[in-house]
């Protein structure tokens, strides 16, 4: 039982949690903002903290480093699609997608 | 043993899935996502062969699969090009479908 | 350690499951979109945890891949047609 | 024991997209489902100890195959709400 494995045994549940409410609110919530705002829940801080806890078990620095990389990327990638979907909603014009 | 029976049985599964639904459908796109799928089920069924337990899995088949992908891709490619040169054309006639 | 991991692995999978009857009964294509956007990134969840779990440090790589492709998905995904006129 | 809960998680997922994917009539849903059904593959093949096969998959078969099939379905829905027909 070391300070690692408690820090993990902490963050990667958590991290969970944050992925299950990002589901539940995915399927409960009732318009497409608020859906997006729970998916958004989902990708920085779940899998943020399953990153956190991840991070002390990989065998080089260079293998961290690729793991933060990762996150950062979904941050990206969540804010710019998250946008781009509300925005096209607010338009009116996501018709065609249907 | 049991982790390729159990996969290699989703494997073929996901054949016979593909086949039933090629045979059944009519429109193009959907003739084209069960073969696709079809040919993954086969992926499957290789991948879950050569999987070893613990030890470090088969390499042969894995280089099939790769092969096997990319011109799967290719194939589709084709067949959507063809597709949209006989839309423009008028479609096929209602006798040779 | 690995138990762990894979206890959490599990827990996620779980949760993409709910996700993904979003994707198979969302009324419009956005809703849809959120649930494979969903699906990509509890997927590189899923590798990330994996990767601890069976020892395989490769699995981090096809997480990256993965991550690639949700920022390039949500870009075509909500692609507006500007070229075409209206009918 | 949480290997196998794991596996059976993954493979029955993996079949229901599968049929999910099959059976869809409209032509874009049917598109969405098959790049989530590619992303799972990938990630049930990293599970089988095979990450170069899982990276091609993620990045060939369902981003490639999926964003030229995708195109493919915005002109077939677009035909079949011209002519009401099946496209």
């Amino acid at each position: 039982m070391t300070a690692a494995f408690l820090f993990s045994a902490i963050t990667l549940p958590l991290g969970c949690l944050f992925f299950a409410a990002g589901s539940i609110g995915l399927l409960r919530l009732p318009d497409l903002f608020t859906r997006l705002h729970a998916l958004t829940k989902a990708d920085n801080l779940g899998l943020g903290l399953l990153i956190c806890g991840l991070l002390p078990w990989v065998e080089s620095p260079w293998q961290g480093l690729k793991l933060v990389l990762i996150w950062l990327l979904v941050l990206l990638a969540g804010a710019t699609g998250a946008h781009l979907v509300a925005k096209r909603a607010l338009r009116g014009d996501g018709e065609d997608l249907q | 043993m049991s982790t390729q029976l159990l996969y290699g049985g989703a494997g073929v599964a996901l054949c016979v899935l593909g086949l039933w639904a090629f045979l059944v459908h009519r429109p193009l796109l959907r003739k084209l996502i069960a073969i696709n799928i079809m040919g993954s089920g086969v992926f499957h069924l290789l991948i879950a062969l050569a999987e070893r337990d613990g030890a470090p899995p088969d390499p042969v088949p894995h280089a099939l699969v790769l092969t096997g992908i990319v011109v799967a891709v290719s194939a589709t490619a084709l067949a959507l090009v063809f597709g949209r040169r006989l839309d423009e054309q008028g479609g096929v006639p209602e006798d040779e479908r | 350690m690995r138990t762990l991991a894979l206890l959490a692995a599990l827990a996620l999978l779980a949760s993409m499951s709910l996700g993904l009857i979003q994707v198979l009964r969302g009324p419009g294509a956005a809703d849809r979109m959120m649930g494979v956007q969903l699906l990509g990134t509890s997927g590189i969840g899923v590798l990330l945890l994996l990767a601890v779990a069976i020892e395989q440090p490769a699995l981090i790589d096809v997480a990256l891949i993965f991550a690639l492709l949700a920022a390039v998905a949500a870009a075509a995904l909500t692609r507006r047609r500007l070229q075409e006129p209206p009918e | 024991m949480t290997l196998l809960l794991f596996d059976l998680v993954l493979i029955a997922t993996l079949l229901t997209l599968a049929v999910a994917a099959l059976t869809s009539v409209e032509p874009r849903r049917a598109v969405m489902l098959f790049i989530a059904f590619g992303l799972w593959l990938a990630l049930v093949w990293a599970r089988l100890g095979a990450p170069d096969v899982a990276l091609a998959e993620a990045a060939i078969g369902a981003g490639l195959g999926g964003a030229l099939m995708l195109a493919a379905a915005r002109r077939a829905a677009r035909r079949r709400q011209r002519t009401g027909g099946e496209g």
